[in-house]
């Protein structure tokens, strides 16, 4: 989870998920960087809507409330 | 003319009327039940039920009538419901009370072919007392396993026959009377009550205990909903009052990222859900190394 | 929690969560303030709308009963 | 619900839940206080074991996560 | 549910559920009360034990957080 | 609760949940009135959406029966 | 939620959340970071067993599709 984490990291402080950021933050935290995984992940998350997906994940409780018969 | 007639009718008759007038005018409420086919022992039964609570009288719808009359009350409103063989109950009960009492007590009966259990039938083990003969390939097409000790059917091992619901097997009939078994229930069909000049048809008197329950539930539960909302100062309210203000700060904590000792799990489960929603919103594209539950 | 109870307590008594308000608040329950903080949680809560986090929070006891099998 | 976040504010910073202090912290958050309601908050919270209530508020998630099957 | 909340007001005054308290209730509600009604709900309160009920239905919210393990 | 069950009853008949309305259904059930405690009811229901609150109120039961294990 | 996500990335690194490891991470990110905060972050989540309640949140999504027909 720590290319995730580090995405949300840099995410949250309204810094660009790109290559660098990224690997830096790894690296800050100790992470041996894997250049492909890296790739992927970023490209992966430039086709998401990362604030719709987090705010989906919070929005679960109240889904589930709804979802109760 | 009338002085002629009069005189004509038996003394018991006049009696009968005088006797039904006086509990026309000393119970407030009168019911009255269909019995027509109705066993004679059953309706003893209920009798024996109802001592000081009410008074059944069997008796003549024309009689009934009569006593009506004399006793001031309003006999067209009866009128419909005068007709069969009708037993007359009086009682101090308001009339739901007196049916909520009559239907506590089971009544039953043989079954008869035709019939659907009201409860489950069971042929117990042991000896039925029946001589062995042609009955026991009834007792095999019950499915009930038999063996004969001393000329008399021993049953194995005690068998469901019919759930409650099911047909009772109209061959089982004969050997569930032999055994005592009565797995049918009747009860007296009551046709209208009367009470303080409202008349309330027999389909109407019908309760069901468990909705009126629900409904308490309800209501109170509905009431404690409304007192915790506006704080309503009594110790169970303020209890849940509490808790729900004490979780709408821990959820606020969350959403800032509010760290105490008190938040850190609420804060954390906060992040990890969403890592998790991220990380399956791309596993399809990248290899993660991890397992993103669904 | 007390930043947070005090928060909740202008909230809902429909004041303004501003750093006057959430001192003097907190100053009458006799909490020692601290500047940092007080100035953190108003900072964070100006990003939240308080009410929709309220009304997620209290439907969630129903979530978690209906989640019961 | 301001009378109990109020009393709640007072509990987590560790000071009792008595009129004065009740009135004290509900003034500073511009609430005007009752004084009947003010003695029967009170007096219903004498009877309440409020680190009891905070404990299975606390515990929440946890019993979401439990329920799972 | 007029009917019901009438006679769980009477019965929290600690008043007999009968006829004419319930209707005096109800009429001073401005309830249009019909007798055959009236009759069905104290015949039928008669025969459910509402502290029961209520003893159950109060202890729900507590039997949700208690729920959590 | 006999305040809450009162002004349930009110509002199921369509009544407003006024002073007046609500003493005088209190009274006929044989309570005694405290008039600071009529006015706080009336006063904090009028803060509440009664509809909005009993309409949560019913999805608890169902999700509470289905908690019983 | 910029440390929390720092926090969770070196828990996911096996790396120690202390004071040092989660400025690097920070700064790293870019955030600026707050000595306040960041000895708060760090002494609360000494307190906490961080494996348990990623277990209790990994597990919160299954209850939520547990609970869902």
């Amino acid at each position: 989870m720590e290319y995730i984490y580090a995405s949300l990291l840099l995410h949250s402080a309204k810094k660009e998920i790109n290559e660098d950021n990224l690997k830096n933050v790894l690296s800050a935290a100790g992470v041996a960087v894997d250049d492909v995984r890296l790739k992927a992940v970023v490209a992966a998350l430039k086709e998401v809507n990362i604030d719709e997906v987090l705010k989906n994940a919070t929005a679960m409780p109240v889904a589930v409330a709804a979802a109760a018969p | 003319m009338a002085v002629v007639t009069q005189h004509k009718i038996p003394k018991w008759k006049i009696e009968e009327v005088e006797e039904l007038t006086q509990k026309l005018k000393e119970y407030p409420t009168i019911v009255i039940a269909n019995i027509e086919g109705f066993p004679a022992d059953k309706l003893h039964d209920i009798r024996k039920k109802l001592r000081g609570k009410a008074e059944i009288k069997v008796t003549k719808n024309s009689l009934f009538e009569l006593a009506l009359k004399k006793a001031g009350l309003d006999e067209s409103k009866f009128k419909p419901y005068l007709t069969g063989s009708n037993a007359y109950i009086f009682t101090n009960m308001n009339p739901f009370e007196l049916h909520l009492f009559l239907a506590k007590f089971k009544l039953k009966r043989y079954a008869m072919p035709g019939d659907k259990a009201d409860e489950e039938v069971v042929i117990p083990a042991g000896d039925t007392g029946m001589p062995a003969g042609p009955i026991l390939s009834t007792f095999g097409k019950l499915k009930v396993k038999t063996k004969v000790q001393d000329g008399k059917v021993y049953v194995l091992q005690d068998t469901v026959i019919a759930k409650p619901g099911d047909p009772i097997p109209p061959e089982a009939a004969p050997i569930l009377q032999k055994l005592g078994i009565m797995p049918v229930y009747i009860k007296l069909s009551i046709k209208v009550a009367y009470e303080g000049g409202v008349i309330i048809p027999g389909e109407q008197l019908e309760i069901n205990l468990d909705e009126y329950k629900d409904e308490v539930m309800k209501a109170h539960f509905n009431a404690f909903s409304l007192a915790v909302e506006i704080a309503y100062p009594e110790p169970e309210v303020l209890k849940v009052t509490a808790q729900k203000a004490a979780r709408n700060a821990i959820s606020l904590a969350a959403e800032i990222a509010y760290i105490t000792p008190e938040t850190v799990q609420a804060v954390i489960s906060k992040a990890m859900t969403k890592a998790y929603a991220l990380a399956g919103a791309i596993s399809g594209k990248v290899d993660l190394g991890i397992q993103v539950p669904q």
